[in-house]
């Protein structure tokens, strides 16, 4: 498939389609005011991380969390971490690090610093931001290069999954995924990372159903990806998950360790994590900016809701919500070449016409994106342990991702209903999708769908009820439809959740200096 | 055309005894002659008779796949199984909400939720929500149930306090997450609780899930234990008739 | 799937078919007259089986057998074994049953006859024809009101073998298949009975990679389709083969004890069975006869022309031979709605945009042959034992199947390249087929071809070069085109292969009452 | 990351020494909570530890299948695998070519055939015919080769017939119907057939098909087997080796 995406096979009208940008982006611009107005202490954390404060004291605690806890604390959070972290560089002619751990061991303390003016103070947080800056761009640079010199695989992107808990024996199953084709290898993460408010240290070697996202982890992948990239020739993209209670944190640590994709969606996080909405649009905002200026390619997850909502009648959700998504990344700047927008395969194969419905969908999607790497994920709600019938549901989630253009392609496993993959289900996976993909790469462009067919009629009528639904958002506003449940049939209040406590407003002085750095908003 | 001996009962492939079976497997070995004999050997050992390796491949990293057919000389004693089963007779819905009115005359009281780190509602919002499964309407749909689901990633201690709080008769517990006999911790660490407070015996105790049954659910301490395919109707008839048969039994005490 | 196909999705050149009819007509009409004027030892057996004659002698030889070989030895054949019958029961006042087991006991010749008038030969033959014709007529009738009363399965139909060499396992395997979906089952023959110059006798319980094809066998089979029918509220079709040396013969038994559809065709026994060609061209426009009249689909085998030679090169190679076979059926009367004749998804998956040249072909197979239930065959020669891969092979065959609207769909099985199916890999089969049908059953109205895109210019190039073929064919003549082996890629010779020592010239007497009763030509 | 121990090298799952393998089945049993029981006994008297039962599903007519997961204790010592193999080099085309021109100083004669009852002609036609098999052209195409391909169904008797006919060097034969050891009992057949005529010693003899590897081949009294994706070279460097060393034997006797 290349991008843009050209044909027009569902004779979508375009107006309504720029109809429904302008009310996703009205809605977006309900939220940024105060999204602008408030940070959080994982923004904050990152902040600290990206002034190159890294490790962990004794008991364990990273250092970002005992800086941004001590100045938390110390009531002086409202100006920002940097601007904190800047007057005691400038005060005591330490290095971030340094200050950290004196402050850990009660050595030293933010409070009382002398004023600077606040010229000053911007300068040398602009100063201390460099080095992360110049890593993430070399990172970026390298990152092209690589692609440059070794070429990547054609889309649809083959997306491997590695989630042993052991971040070695991820090394060896991820390996052997791209000796046999996979494009892309995401490390799941342990299951309940995403409620840990902190990030945690060093190489894991144990988790539950997924491996913990950690900088050094992301380190190990990275090299050992390069290296079998090397073998086989093309270039390989690492993913992890940019989500949770440290999104932005994980956001930096992803820049800095060249991965190349992140799952990165405040909505997943609220409606399926039950993390409070105030504090992970804010995050969210951080962290575009950093996936955005990285060239990192962020999937959205939207494809989870018809896992509690039905996939005939929520259809037009998903368009909905990736249409918003797109603006969210849009206010930080994150182009549609990076917005990996998420949709699914989940309709009930036993529904009549089911092929038709997810063509439609799938068709939709590709048409009102034709920029972006949209991420098609494969049936997993209606799999069962029949592993030889799962195996045919792929096979035909492979069909209709050859045949509408996908861009990055989740694999599906035969054995969803009953572990995560063993090596030779992934095997076996991939081994589908690259005959589907060779046997019928160009059938997509042979075909034209029915004048006012069924695939067509369904594309239009899923499409004027997203523009519907924006429009009732519109009018609730999104934290009102987010209570309403108006998302995967999943309700949650503003001030419910997890992660509220972290939420603070900005002081006038507030200072972030990568806002401006990675090009964000000037109004930040 | 023999019948089945159901004292010795043997794997099906064409022919009755034949012991056929398929099976597949990785071996941390790269694909070569002794390779393929590793993997005959692993299922000779393993008790099959006349493995047959019908496919191999190197799956890189020096790993190969195989794919085998064997005999199976192991036969079941299948006229011996008894599989542990609740013994309550499954109502309709109407059934169910004429019982408990004419015969526990109160609401029934029920707290659900899937609890610590296991994050899937789909299953317990099957059985409790009113929209149901498979258009069997949930709990919260009977006039007669009071119904509350917590929702996923509820500590025991929290889940314990609502139940107490509402006076709950049962307490019914999702659990999806499988991997390293995470359920089995979560649930054990369930019952401990209830017995660390010492109300165990105020609740009926349920759990369900894609991987639980009804021995595995007693034998973990539980009342009862519902697996795939459960209707919010299944487990409703078997609430009530136990709180009434316990309510007899308290009469009678 | 409904017949007629009305759809023109290839653009095909109406007149370029009509062509392609005509020199195929002209290919068949060259044989015509040696097929008209000899007869074969099968063919003068079968008669003598519709004449009641069944059994076997002490020693195992089936009393048609004992007769025809009388016949031989007395030098009597060539007035064909219904005249000679005729005569003996005139002369004797006996039954046929009671001749044949007199002349194996020696106690009766059919030497030195006296002589009676053609006239009276010719109603006495037409008397002994009358039982036969009344039960074909009447199993006929009777699979009319059993489909009418039951209804059946929509096509395609769901074709399952079992091959288990035992018929009494077979009729486990075909209920279960059945109750699972099975729409046809196709009882295998066992390696090797095509060879044999005499039909095996009652019900058999051991054979190789199949069952023997017995009347006995028929029967048992017959009556549990029947019960199972009654059980789902299907009418289920019996399959069995009248292929070989008793090509006829077996084509007797199956329309006597209701069977629906025979695998007939001389062209492969005459390539894949070495088969002499005069032989089983006689004996192939007789069993026609019977089929035809006897309302029995027949299916021909071309789809294995493609195990031997190469699928993307001998394309052309399967049309030709359908529009010949299509002539030798109408030669015998047999109308297109009986004519299920057979293609195959045979390219190497490796092979780019092979599933573009499969639907063309399968397409233009639909297109040519509106009318007829056209059989398609499963991918077979690129299965390997992996049985993950075979099932996603089948799967696109499946896809490919209901998207061009095939009629009689033959299950491929994931064990393919290891065993006759086992009891599972046909649950497995039919549960893929099922559910891509149900899943994809309106996807072929959806669509339509690119004009001149790369599936209409391959049917086109395919038609075409069936067009080229059939002119050289019929220069050559269709004996020349086999010797020189452009079927399958394998040459056989007009005088080689085995059973032509049981051809023989009719005499100016010659008799055979079926011919006009089963409304075949009157020139034989 | 452990490393593998090459005397105890078990299944792979995900982990190192998991022993997690997949296994389908089918019991001639309706489906049922003690059937699915059966299943699983099935895997524990079988040895399997941990036996998941991750589908169950009724065929009809009394049978059931089921999909199991399941961790195998047994270890293989591959340490101590050998594989009879034949220890022949194999060459080009053209060093073959060469090789029978310059030291043999005459044609190699070969005839072939598929035996008995088996039709199946297009393995020993990947070997023979000129067009040969996957790129790799056949022992008709080598002009030093003259080779009689007699097809498909050809009695032992027949075969050994022409081979005496021509002079062959070897005798090249096909299997690939497999069915209740069908092949086993046609390949006897001809062994035997050799000895008895006294003439074993006068061929080479070679056998090859989809269940043919060189260690059965040899068990049966062949002189080399060969398996799936075999090529002509590979056997007529076998054949041109063998018969180099046969006439040196002969001309040291
Ligand atoms: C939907 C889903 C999700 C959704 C959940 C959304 C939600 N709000 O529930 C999302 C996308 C969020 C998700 C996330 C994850 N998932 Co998930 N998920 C699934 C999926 C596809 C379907 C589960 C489902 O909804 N089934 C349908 C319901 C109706 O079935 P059920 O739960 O069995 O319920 C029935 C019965 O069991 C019973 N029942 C169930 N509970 C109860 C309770 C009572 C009281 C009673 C009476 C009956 C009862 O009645 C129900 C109706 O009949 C499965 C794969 C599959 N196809 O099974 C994976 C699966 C369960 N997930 C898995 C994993 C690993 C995860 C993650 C940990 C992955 C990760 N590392 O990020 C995360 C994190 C989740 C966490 N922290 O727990 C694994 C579990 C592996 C294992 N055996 O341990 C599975 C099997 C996928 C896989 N192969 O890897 N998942
Ligand atoms: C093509 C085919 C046919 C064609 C054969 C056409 C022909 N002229 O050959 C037709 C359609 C006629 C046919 C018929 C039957 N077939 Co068939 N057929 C196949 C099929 C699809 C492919 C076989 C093939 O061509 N493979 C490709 C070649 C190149 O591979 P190969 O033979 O392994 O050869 C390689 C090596 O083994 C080796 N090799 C082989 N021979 C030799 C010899 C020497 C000397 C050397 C050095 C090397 C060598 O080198 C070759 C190249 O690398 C297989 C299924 C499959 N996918 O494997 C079934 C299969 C072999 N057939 C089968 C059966 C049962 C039959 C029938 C008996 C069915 C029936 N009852 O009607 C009939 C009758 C055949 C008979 N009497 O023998 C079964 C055998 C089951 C078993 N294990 O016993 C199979 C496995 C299908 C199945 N699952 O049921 N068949
Ligand atoms: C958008 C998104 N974020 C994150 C995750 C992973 O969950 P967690 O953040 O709990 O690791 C997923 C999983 O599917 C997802 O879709
Ligand atoms: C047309 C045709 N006839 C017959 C057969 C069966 O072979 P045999 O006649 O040897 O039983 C087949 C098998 O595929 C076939 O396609």
């Amino acid at each position: 498939m290349t991008r843009p995406y050209l044909a027009n096979k569902l004779q979508l009208d375009p107006v309504l389609i720029a109809e429904a940008r302008t009310i996703a982006n009205d809605i977006v611009a309900q939220v940024t005011p105060f999204i602008f107005s408030h940070s959080t202490v994982s923004v904050e954390r990152t902040i600290v991380r990206m002034f190159g404060v890294n490790g962990v004291n004794p008991e364990g605690i990273p250092f970002p969390n005992v800086l941004v806890d001590h100045m938390r604390e110390q009531g002086l959070i409202e100006d920002g971490a940097a601007s904190l972290i800047a007057k005691a560089c400038l005060h005591y002619g330490k290095n971030p690090q340094s200050l950290a751990e004196e402050i850990d061991r009660n050595e030293l303390s933010l409070e009382n610093l002398p004023d600077y003016p606040l010229e000053t103070l911007h300068e040398m947080a602009l100063g201390l931001a460099l080095p992360a800056v110049t890593r993430i761009k070399e990172q970026g640079r390298n990152r092209e290069a690589m692609i440059g010199s070794l070429g990547q695989g054609a889309e649809p992107y083959l997306y491997a999954i590695v989630a042993t808990g052991n971040i070695y024996e991820d090394i060896i199953q991820a390996r052997a995924a791209v000796h046999q084709g996979a494009d892309i290898i995401a490390v799941i993460r342990s299951t309940g990372q995403s409620l840990l408010d902190y990030v945690p240290y060093g190489p894991t070697t144990e988790g539950f159903g997924g491996t913990f996202a950690t900088q050094a982890n992301f380190s190990i992948m990275r090299q050992a990806l390069d290296e079998v990239g090397q073998e086989v020739g093309r270039y390989i993209r690492l993913t992890n998950y940019c989500s949770g209670l440290c999104m932005p944190e994980i956001a930096a640590m992803g820049a800095l360790e060249r991965l190349d994709v992140m799952l990165n969606d405040s909505m997943y996080g609220i409606i399926f994590r039950d993390i409070n909405m105030q504090r992970t649009f804010i995050d969210q905002y951080f962290s575009r900016l950093i996936n955005g200026f990285a060239g990192i390619v962020i999937n959205t997850g939207e494809d989870n809701y018809l896992t509690t909502a039905d996939a005939m009648e929520a259809a037009h959700t998903v368009l909905a919500s990736d249409l918003i998504n797109e603006q969210f990344a849009f206010l930080s700047g994150l182009p549609e070449a990076q917005q990996g927008l998420g949709h699914a395969m989940e309709i009930n194969p036993d529904q009549p016409d089911a092929f038709l419905y997810e063509i439609a969908q799938a068709q939709l999607i590709r048409e009102v994106f034709p920029r972006s790497p949209i991420k098609y994920m494969p049936p997993t709600k209606y799999m069962t342990g029949n592993i030889f019938r799962a195996h045919v549901q792929d096979t035909l989630f492979n069909v209709a991702s050859i045949m509408t253009g996908q861009s990055i392609h989740l694999l599906g496993m035969l054995t969803e209903a009953s572990h995560t993959p063993l090596m030779q289900d992934r095997f076996l996976s991939i081994e589908s999708a690259q005959l589907v993909f060779q046997y019928m790469r160009n059938f997509g462009d042979e075909i034209t769908f029915a004048a006012d067919g069924k695939i067509q009629q369904r594309a239009r009528e899923t499409l004027q009820a997203a523009v519907n639904m924006l429009i009732t958002i519109r009018d609730t506003g999104l934290f009102g439809a987010l209570e309403k449940g108006m998302f995967a049939e999943i309700s949650r209040s503003a001030s419910g959740g997890r992660g509220l406590d972290g939420v603070f407003a900005k002081g006038p002085n507030y200072l972030n200096p990568f806002v401006e750095l990675f090009g964000g908003d000037a109004n930040v | 055309m023999s019948k089945v001996d159901l004292t010795q009962v043997r794997p099906y492939g064409d022919t009755l005894n034949d012991g056929i079976v398929q099976l597949s497997l990785t071996l941390p070995l790269p694909l070569s002659a002794e390779a393929q004999e590793a993997a005959r050997r692993w299922a000779l050992q393993s008790g099959f008779q006349d493995p047959k390796v019908v496919h191999s491949q190197d799956l890189g990293e020096g790993f190969s796949f195989f794919v085998l057919y064997a005999r199976s000389p192991v036969a079941v004693d299948f006229s011996s199984i008894k599989v542990l089963k609740s013994s309550h007779k499954t109502l309709e819905k109407a059934e169910i909400e004429a019982l408990i009115s004419s015969k526990l005359g109160r609401k029934l009281v029920v707290v659900g939720a899937s609890i610590e780190s296991d994050a899937h509602t789909v299953g317990i919002d099957a059985i409790m929500n009113i929209k149901g499964y498979n258009g069997h309407k949930g709990l919260e749909s009977y006039h007669q149930i009071e119904a509350y689901n917590l929702g996923a990633q509820v500590a025991c201690e929290d889940l314990l306090a609502r139940a107490l709080d509402v006076g709950a008769d049962a307490i019914l517990i999702s659990q999806v997450v499988t991997q390293k006999d995470l359920h089995l911790r979560n649930l054990t660490r369930m019952v401990e609780l209830l017995e660390l407070e010492g109300v165990r015996n105020n609740f009926l105790l349920i759990v369900g899930g894609p991987r639980i049954n009804y021995e595995l659910a007693k034998e973990l301490g539980f009342d009862a234990g519902f697996g795939p395919g459960t209707f919010a109707e299944d487990v409703a008839s078997f609430m009530i008739e136990q709180v009434l048969i316990n309510r007899k039994g308290d009469h009678d005490v």
